[in-house]
Parts: C-alpha cells; structure tokens; sequence
C-alpha cells in the first residue's frame, strides 16, 4: 500500500522534461484543431516523432526501436501525454495488439512489421465487432476462405477505430463454420491497403470517429495469419484478456488500478475543476452558486464518486468508470442549468466546454472495449463465481437465425 | 398530494383529448419525422414546420377566448407537447404559446396589434425563463426577436434590432444570449406581473415535462424495436434481463412522467392555488426519466445508439438541453420541498396523526 | 382527467362518519399494541364488527351479507379505514380469492363460504409459494392426489400471511407431474382445521408476520376443489392477474392508479410528513436543518418522485411504489442521522418511529405480491412487447433438479 | 485526486498486512459467528467477546509506542475493522481505539491511570461523534460509561454515574442519549484540542468505512451462495442477469469503498494533510455501497432474506446504523464538496488547463 508522490532522480527528471517539451512542442494549436475538428484520437506528425524518440514502444530496447525505458519511465511518459491529452487511441490499439504479432506472426512478417510499428509508420487496430454481431465476438462471421498459399475473405467489422489511419487489422474470421463457434475461427493481420478493402467513416455523436470496413473478395498471403488455423481464439484471447482484465502485473504502484476507468474519470476530474470554478464565480446578481450548501454537496458527493472509482480495480473499475462519468457528467450538467450546454468556442462555454463533452463523451464510454453489461456478467462469473446461462449460441455456431 | 383525501385520480383522457391527442400524432408524425429534426440543426428551426402548425391554429387555440384565442387549457396543451415531444419538432412552440398567453393575461390594450401577429404565427415570441435580472441564454433568442420576460418589477418584451447570434448546444436548440441592457426593452402595463410570469413559468415546465415524456417514449420505441430482433449468443437480446428490466423501467418512468405532468396541468386549470409544486416536480421528474430513458435506450444498440448516423442520438442529444432550458432542475427541487414542508407546518396534522399512527403491517 | 375533491351528498356523509367513528371506537390502543406486537395484518373483533356491518364485501347486497355500498361507498370505507392504518392484510386476501369461490366452488360448500366470509368468520389466505419455489408459482410440488371422494395433501407452503387467522387457505397443488408445468395443476380451498396442517409462524423484519404451512397427508373431500382436476392453473389466474395488474376497470377516478403502490408509498407520505416537521425544529444549537438549501432540496427530491410514484399506474405503479419508497426511506434516514434509527416508543424517536419503520418496511414491499422482477418481466413482456425468454423449466414440470 | 500527478497507486498489502488480516478474518470467523451477534441484541455487546479481543492485544495495538502500545497505524486498523465488520461484531472496538489514540496524543499526564485502564480494556471508552453542545445520541453510551468528547473548546469525557438506558434501535448498537448538562464532566489538558478531535473524526470514518465494506461483503457472500444453488423456471437464479448485474454491482461497490478506506487511512498516517477530504469520503461512499448492498443482497433472496431468521437481515439493519452514527453521511458530502472546490481555487491551474485543454478523442 502505497500512494506516496513518486520522486524522480536525474534522468528520469531530465525524461519528464523532455516529454513535456516535446508535447508542447508537437501538439501544436493546429494539431489539436485537427483532432478536435477530426476525431481521429491519432496525429500521424506526433505519432512519428514519437517513433522517432523510441516511444510507441517505450520499454523495447534502443536496438528493436524503443527507448529502453523502465516502468517509472513509461509511467512519466504516459501521464505527459495524457495530462496533455495527445491523441492515443490509434496508439492504444497498436501497443494491445503487438504482443499477439511477437508471439504468433509468421517469419516472413513478423520484423517488418514490429519495426514499423515501433518507427510509427505501421499503426495496428481492432477488426472484432460486426455490423449485426453486438458483444459477440466469437460470433463472427466475416469469412475467410483458403486459396493455395493464399486466403480470400469476404465480410464486413464494425467500430474499427483508427482502420483509416492504420496499415494493419487484427481480423478475426470464420475459417470453419461446422466446428462449434469458439473453434472455426482464424486471426490475420491484414495489410489495408489490400484491394477489396473499403473503410467507410462512422461519427459518434462525442466527436469521435470509427469506422465500418467492408472485405470484398480480399486476397492476402498465408504470411498475414496469426497463430493455427481454427486457432483464431487463443491468439485473440491475449489482446482480449488484456483489455478486460486491465489490470497490472506489478506491485509497484505505477499502474492506474484500471486504466480504461482512470481514462474514463479523466474527464470527470476535468468537469469538477471547472465547476468547481463555476461555483465560485459571481453571476450577475452578485451571488455565488458556492454560497449554497446544495451546490457545495452536489459537488462533494460526486468527488466522493470519483474518489471511489478512480481506486477500483480491473473489470470493476472499467464499469465503475463509465458509470460514474455517465451519471456525474448528467449531473453537472443538472447544477449548472443552461450554460452547460454550450461546447468549446461557442460564447459563454463554461470550461471551453467541458461539461458539454464530458457528457456527450460519456456515453461511449459504456461500450468502448466490451459493453458495461460485458464487464458485469465478467464480474458476475469470474469474481463472485456464478454460473454461467446456458445460451444456446454460447457454443454452437449458427449462421441462421432461430 | 395527501393519499387520505378525498379527491379523485382519474387520468383517464376524454373522447375529445384522445381526438386531439389522434390529430397531433398524426400530423408530427407526417409533418416531423426524425429526418426534419436533423435537417433543422443546428438551429432548431424549421419554418415551414412552423407554418403548418400555425395553418393548424395551434397558436390560437392556446388564447384565452376573451382574447380572441379558443381557450383551451394547459391539459389538451400537454397532449400537443407530448407528441411534439415524440417527434423531437424543432419549433419553439411551447414557449411561444406561453409568452402570448401571458402576454393576453396581462391585460395591457397597447398589445391588441402584437397578439394578433403572435397568434397568426407571423410573430415568433420567445421567453426568458429565468427573471432578467441580466444577461440571460434564452432557448428561444436565435429564432424569437422577441422575448418576453419578467424584470422584478414588470413584464417586458425584449427585441433585438437584428437577428441575435445563434449559440451552438447539444441539444440544437435556438439558443442566443439576450441582453436587455443592449437591446430594446418595452414594458408590459399590467397589475400582478410577478403572479402572471409565475403562471407563466408553470405553465411552462408543464408543457415541457409533457414533451419530455413524450421524446423519451420516443426513444425507447427505437431500442423496443431493435432489441426484439437482434441476437447474441443466440438469443435473442431483448430476453435478456440485463437488457429487458432497464427498458421497463424507463417505460415506468415515463408513464409517471406523463401523468404527473397531466396531472400538474388540470391543476393549473382548474385549482392553480393547490399543490403549487405540481408544475416543478413534473418538469424536475421528466428531466431526470428523460436523462435516465434516452441514455439507457441509445446504449440499448450498443455502439450504434452512440453513432450521429442513429436516431437514438437525437434523442439523447436533445433531452438535457430541453430540461435545462428553464434553468437547473435542482430549483425545482427546492420549489417543491420548501411547499411541501410549509404544507405540513401550515396544516396542524398532529392530530390526525396521532390517532392514525398505526403500523401498517 | 379528474382530480377534484369528491363532493358528497348526504347519506356519503353520514357514511363516512359512521366508519370514521367505527374506527375511533374499535381501533383501540390495545388494539393498535396488539397489532404492533404481533404483526398480524389482522384484528379479529374488529373484523367481526366489519362483517356485522357488511363491510367485509361492502359492495354485496344487504341481504348476502354486505351492505350494498356505490362505489364511493366503497372507496369511502376505504380511506376512512387506510388512513388509521386499521390492519388490512388477511382482509386483503381474503377479498382477492372470493371470486374465484364464486365462480369455481362446488355447490356443497360455496354459499356457505361466502356468508362466513362476509360476516367475518371465515377468513381467506393464499397459498402459492412453497419453500424452495420463489416467484415460479407454477411450479407448486405441494401434491393432491386422488383418493375416491376425497384428495390427500402433502407438501408446505411458504409466505402465507394469515394462515393462522384464517379458516381457508386458497391452495395450488400438483395434481399431475407428467402434465406440461401449467397443466398439471389443481387449486382447492383447504379448511385449515383439517388435521394434518400445521403452521408457524415465521417473522419479518418490519415486524410483520407470516407463516410456512405444513400438509401432512391432509384428506380433504373433493368439494373442497375450485374448478376442474388439472385446470387449476385457470382458476388461479383471476386472483393473480388482480394482484397483478393491480388496476381498476371503472374510470371514475375513485382507484388508486395502483393500489399496491399506494399503500407502500403511503409510508412514504407519513415520513416526509415527519421529516419536514423536523426539518422545522430547532436543534440544541439553535438551528433548524431547514435554514440549509441542501435540507430543502432533499425533501424537495423525494417529494417529487413520490408524487410521480402515485400515478404510476398498474404494475408500474407496484414496481415504482416499492422502489420509490427503498430509496426514499433510505435517503431520509441519511438525512435526518442517527435519531432516524430510534423506533417508536423509544426516547427521541422521530415521528413516533416512522423513519425507522418506513425504512423496515420497504424492503418487503420489492416482494409482495410477486417481486419486482416478476413485474419488470410482465411489463418488458406484456407491454413493451420484447420476447419471452426460453427458459427450460417454463413449460415443462421437473420434480428433480438438473 | 489529480489523476495527472505522478504518486504511486499501489493498492497491495504487504506480507505484515496479510498476516494482519489472517489473524482476524480467523479471530472473528471463530469467535463472533452471526449467532454472537443475534445473541448481543438488541444491546449490542458481547463482553465475553470483547474480552477476548482485548486478550489478542487489539486494544493496545493501536496505542503510540510513545504512550505504551504498539503503534499500529491507521491502515493496519482498517484491516482489523473490514474483518470485525464481515463478522458485524457486537463490540464497540472502533470507538474504543479512536478515542484512547485520542486521549493518548492529548499529553494529559493526569490521564496515565485512565489510559492504561483503557489499553487494558477494563475501561470501555466511547465516543461522542460530533460536538458536544448539548444531548446527544452516542452510539457507544450505552456500553461505555466514558464518553470521550469536545466541547467546542476542550476535549471532555463525559461520564455517568451509572449505566445509562440503552435506547433500542435499528442497528442493535448500544445507543444512548449523553448529556454532559446533567453527567459528570472532565475536561481534558491538551493544546490544539479542536485539530485533535478532528484527526479522531477522520480515524472513526476511516475505521468505520472499512467496517461497512467488510459488513457488505459478508453480505454479498450470503446472497452469492443462495443464488447459486437456487432455481427457478428450470434455471439457476444467478444466471439471470436482472439478479447477477445487481450482484456485480455491489461487489464493483465493495471494491471501491475496501480501497477508498485503506487510501484513507494511508493519508492519515503519511499526510494527513493532503487530501484531508478522503475520509469524510470514504465513509460517505461505504455507507450507500452497504445500503445498496445489504438491500440487494437481502432482496436476492426473495421473501427470506426479509425474514428474522435469515442472516441477510442482521446485516441490512446495521448497515444504515452504522453508518449513520456519526452523523448524516450528507454533512460528509459538504466537507469533500468544499475541499474540492477550495484545491481548486487556491492551486491556480489555468495554466496547465490552457495547455491542457485537449479532446480526449
């Protein structure tokens, strides 16, 4: 138990400087114009100067492309980038996937390809959810069909973030109807600039922009397979645990107990600083909302959320996140009335818009990386043990409706 | 309300309510379906919508007779804003339709020519919601030159020399800031100001609360439909509790919703002095229903309920900005709990109490 | 849409002051002391006074015992008792099972029951539930089996409040285990004094009371069945689809939206009652909790969902009535502190206990009469229209677990 | 928190904290089964039982070194309080320690004899949770004949010249009304009394909040084994998400309000001027995960876990008591409500928000 400010001897003081510099250096005005007006959650001129600088993969050595940082390093630089709020989706679905490609990419791919990502010119992300599939993941049905040396797949994937700035998908597909649903599936890293690929832009209403990817026919070489065929789930299960469990291995302190619900309650922290000086400010009739004890109190009981949930562990904490910023984003929004409503740049935004983002932003967060409701039957089985439903689709693939 | 008095509780509409509550459906559903809403944005404004509900003679059946209007009262006004609601219709309606009936109950003669315009619809007004006391963001100011309001003292109509500057929201609302330090200010004559523009703001969050029951119903008949059909895991996902229970209760919540705010407008009809809090709880309730309903049915689709391309959206989008319009719903709490403790220390229930203190085992 | 204040001619008048006086003269403080004490839900002489005066059937004709009241009549009667809290309970069941003995009794006992039940003598409970069963009524084990003129019962039945003031218990047996679950099922109404049956009596926390029911090879003759061998599942359904749907069929306005919901939230009403009188107090520092704006607006909070509660009709209503009522006896504990615990009788209790109480109360008002759930599920099902899930043992009758 | 800070968050026990833990979960697993509990009502003390806690060192453990204990801090004691309220243990152990470390750190020489009978557990202490300006209801009175208090300017103990009436209650704590006006008062020699009082508030918080989670989460497990095993349509309950996502829920709450306590804690004894809101905090967040959580988890079982007989209830009636014995958890809110606000004034952070102010897109 440990909760003690980190002191930083020379050279990781002299890296906290640096990354700070280089963040007010790189993410320019522009840049955040055109991640504001974009929502891409990428920056292709950040992403290669990090590359440059060995930090897409920090802790890999100099020789393999990184920075040979320890983890108090990694901890420096990633809480610069997030404190400045530098791009990091399309980052994020890279580094998940990276183990996976280590461990299960054919010879013949595998360096290229862990060198460009580490450089920045290689940019990986998630190819799981399809357009009717919801949760279901092993439920795909995106079909990929062996041709001598070569696969041919033919399907479409839903929410995949970042495809358009990406060269890789990390695609998991059906190689065997007939065998029960978690056993005819086969995982490939697909190039995406292979002909047949189509990425359509889909916009959520926070800002943010994914993407559905349209597979016609695509023809890719027995190198871009991961792991066995019909293997496709023990290799997409790494990147899959990782993202659910979100836990770190280390004790020692530098990770945030749950990352996706720390970058979730980011923003709530944001709000609540900027109501907080909200509160204190006069409104034209000379009173503060501060001066009511209701104002005072709203405030404080969602702190005390925030406290909660930002020290709540893995899956819990992941639920924990969303909810809490769900329900303390729509209450900000009830204390401060109408002027909440106003985004960034309009006139009289209060926090440049926080509290009109933080809402709107909020609602994805109850999907981002498996639906809250995911999380909670992970919660339900694995922690509090209880049984498993016995769906009928749970084993059996079926690409008939009942 | 007392649960020991003897009143009835009878929400059951009339013949003639259930007519209008028929004609209005239709018509927003021809006139405004969700394609218009988003066609109007960011605005919120769509003119020709405006000028068929005018053709309908909604903008006069809200006048008080003795004005010229068809005097109907604040309840067949809620079924009008229940499927405006429904329909997420981007004109500024309700608050048009209050502005001229307070205008009409003040009584000053000077404003015979500015009514007949307001009731023919060639004058869009606006209403600002909260007494102006200052500078004040006004839902209605980018599409109302004029705004009627309450300055502490009297009625005034506050009109801007061109159009106000249209401010971005969420909820795509005509919102514009509105200043009557700068722009021109007439004073309405009338006795009893503070009283009407109370009416007023009643009125309102009645009207509001009816069509935030209705938006919200709205919304959920979007998730109903789609969780009937798709499937997970080989069920189908509308089976699922975790999925099923949370749609109940957003339909339970609107089914309070509706009543309470059909409930706040007989009141305001027929005995506007008792359960004056009625009007407050409504909107306070359908705020939270909404919020609660419109977040819980874009989640019901998953990330698509998250994507601009799903109607959800414009649901979710619009139900804060609808609710906060007239200020923090959190006014409204303390409206209502300073009546209801007043309520007891005003009646001495001592002793009806102490003869009835009885478990109700 | 009415809400006026019910104008009463003259011999409603004089009815509401004969029941108003009634109660003044019956409910006596022994008879308020024994009610606390035992839980009952029941006062024998007050029952017997009701039935002398018709009021037990109140809309019955004179002549079969009831005292041929209008509808007002009825829902004067009503209020007159509810406001005084006069124990309701086992007249609550007993007047849900009548008409099924209306309808389904064999001539041999029916006009005998009716008249006991509407001079009070014979009083009604349910007895659905059995130990191991929950909500799945239709699942009842408790076996009848034939045996020439007469049945043999074996079995035990949980939750059946009043058993032990009752002469009748409205019984669901199992008539047919090889029968599809709802089609094997037979309903009697068992006296209670036949031997074999025995009760005890098992207590709530809110202090009420209730019993399992033990049959023990009971041998009943076969007048005693409701409807026919195997068709109980029909007969039930009247009282169950009542308790329910919980609405009225008149639109006069003079029901309750939802008659489960009010009496639950009827508590409510009394402790905010309590509460805005204490807000008004002065505390030993002088102030009163009502100078804070946040004090306020609690009270404010609870009122408005307790007005939205009650016209929350139907099964909306028992769902919104229960849960309004946990959170709202929860939220005014937190409010007024720890003197919110003191029960009535105690020094310094609150409002002669009813935070206390409230609190208590409220969570068996999630079981009564079917549990929330049930009620979310036939909303979802019945008036959203989602699909009915596939459960296994929905149809088919299993004695043995899987 | 300021999530941007670079701080350590490690929330593991060391081997010394395990062993800790070891000991107790087994101590009270033992000693104070749920039929100890059922057997202290409706006083709410086991003597034989606090004997034999005093026996384990428990109550000298957490005494400074300096004043002849063991020096335990705050953390370690929150160990010891998440197993004593796993087991709702009937003995006033919290208050006990919290106002001997208080007494202790006083420097009162006169005391010496006084603390020592304390440390021996011979003399029971209690505490008076808020000021002491008048009556006031103490959880602890009824038990403790020494009230351990302040005045507003000194710290007090309040003492009786004989038992005092137990006042039945919910919880089945012994409460009792004090009122220093009419008992015996000793005011206590200390400097800086007021700061003092206020560590001892934040310690019983802290305790208290890591009581409840331990209380809710052997309430969890009741639910969890129940739901388990028990079927209804032919499958298991628990596998029904409108039963297994309320359970989730309460175990997501249990996680936050277990370590929300120990971080707590861990301030209190490393910086207990940093983040000096954490304890009015966690109490406040334990006391609604215990009520959502012993409500769910009661109702999980249907009709039974209403029923007397059912453990589920013990720990539904001490969940609101407990919580609620220093007070309305909503004075807790203001305090966190106002350090909030007064970090963000005083640390001028627009410049890092300028900088800051990105999408997180």
């Amino acid at each position: 138990m440990d909760f003690s400010t980190v002191e930083l001897d020379a050279p990781h003081r002299q890296l906290q400087e640096e990354v700070s510099e280089f963040v007010r250096e790189q993410f320019t005005e522009d840049a955040y114009a055109h991640e504001y007006a974009t929502g891409d959650g990428f920056n292709e001129s950040i992403h290669l100067a990090m590359g440059q600088r060995g930090w897409i993969m920090p802790a890999w050595p100099t020789d393999k492309g990184g920075a040979g940082l320890d983890r108090l390093g990694e901890r420096i630089l990633e809480l610069e980038l997030e404190k400045a709020r530098v791009p990091w989706v399309t980052l994020g679905t890279t580094r998940l996937i990276v183990s996976a490609v280590e461990r299960y990419a054919s010879d013949a791919i595998r360096d290229t390809v862990l060198t460009d990502v580490a450089s920045g010119h290689a940019r990986l992300c998630l190819g799981y959810t399809e357009p009717d599939g919801g949760s279901d993941i092993a439920g795909a049905k995106t079909k990929a069909t062996r041709d001598g040396d070569e696969w041919i797949i033919s399907g479409s994937k839903m929410f995949t973030t970042g495809a358009h700035n990406s060269q890789y998908v990390f695609l998991i597909t059906r190689t065997d109807p007939d065998l029960p649903k978690h056993k005819g599936l086969t995982m490939f890293l697909v190039p995406l600039d292979t002909p047949g690929i189509e990425i359509q832009g889909i916009h959520a209403f926070s800002g943010e922009r994914t993407n559905i990817v349209f597979y016609d026919e695509v023809r890719i070489s027995d190198d871009y397979r991961l792991g066995e065929v019909n293997g496709g789930w023990t290799v997409l299960r790494g990147p899959l645990d990782e993202e659910h469990n979100m836990g770190s291995g280390e004790p020692d302190g530098l990770d945030d107990p749950s990352a996706f619900g720390m970058s979730f309650l980011r923003e709530l922290h944001y709000a609540l600083d900027d109501v907080s000086r909200w509160a204190t400010t006069e409104r034209v009739d000379g009173t503060r909302p501060v001066d009511d004890p209701a104002v005072v109190q709203a405030i404080g009981e969602l702190t005390v959320q925030f406290e909660a949930a930002i020290v709540t562990p893995g899956p819990a904490g992941r639920v924990a996140g969303s909810d809490t910023l769900v329900a303390g984003a729509a209450a900000l929004l009830d204390l401060v009335g109408p002027e909440a409503l106003i985004p960034r740049g309009q006139p009289g935004a209060i926090g440049d818009g926080q509290l009109d983002f933080a809402h709107r932003f909020a609602q994805g967060t109850a999907t981002y990386g498996g639906t809250v409701e995911v999380f909670r039957t992970i919660i339900a089985q694995h922690q509090l043990g209880l049984p498993r439903p016995n769906y009928p689709g749970a084993k059996v693939f079926r690409t008939t409706k009942s | 309300m007392n649960p020991n008095e003897l009143r009835r509780m009878d929400l059951t509409l009339s013949e003639e309510h259930e007519s209008i509550q028929d004609l209005f459906a239709n018509f927003f559903a021809k006139q405004s379906p969700t394609t218009v809403a988003r066609a109007a944005e960011p605005t919120g404004f769509d003119e020709g919508l405006w000028d068929q509900i005018v053709d309908l003679g909604v903008t006069r059946m809200a006048i008080p007779e003795s004005a010229g209007g068809d005097g109907a009262g604040i309840l067949e006004l809620t079924l009008v804003a229940e499927e405006l609601g429904r329909a997420i219709a981007p004109v500024p309606l309700i608050e048009h339709i209050v502005a001229t009936r307070l205008l009409a109950a003040s009584g000053d003669s000077e404003l015979e020519d500015f009514l007949e315009e307001a009731a023919n619809g060639d004058r869009i007004l606006g209403l600002a919601l909260q007494p102006l006391s200052g500078r004040q963001f006004v839902s209605t100011a980018a599409v109302a030159r004029d705004i009627v309001g309450f300055d502490g003292e009297n009625l005034v109509i506050v009109t801007s020399s061109g159009a106000r500057a249209h401010v971005g929201n969420q909820a795509s609302l005509p919102f514009a800031w509105v200043d009557p330090g700068e722009e021109s200010v007439r004073v309405v004559r009338s006795s009893g100001a503070e009283r009407l523009y109370s009416t007023a703001q009643r009125e309102w969050k009645t009207l509001t609360a009816a069509a935030l029951a209705g938006m919200t119903e709205a919304s959920l008949a979007i998730a109903v439909k789609f969780v009937k059909t798709r499937e997970t895991m080989g069920v189908i996902v509308g089976t699922l509790q975790g999925i099923s229970f949370p749609l109940a209760d957003v339909s339970i919540g609107i089914e309070g919703a509706r009543n309470l705010a059909r409930r706040a407008a007989w009141f305001l009809d027929n005995e506007p002095e008792t359960e004056a809090g009625l009007q407050a709880a409504a909107i306070a309730y359908a705020s939270g229903v909404a919020m609660r309903g419109t977040t819980t049915t874009a989640h019901a689709q998953g990330g698509l309920g998250f994507t601009v391309e799903a109607d959800a959206s414009l649901y979710f989008l619009r139900a804060k900005g609808w609710a906060l319009a007239g200020g923090s719903p959190l006014l409204d709490l303390k409206t209502v709990g300073e009546l209801r403790i007043s309520a007891v220390t005003a009646a001495n229930q001592s002793k009806e109490r102490r003869e009835s203190w009885i478990s109700a085992l």
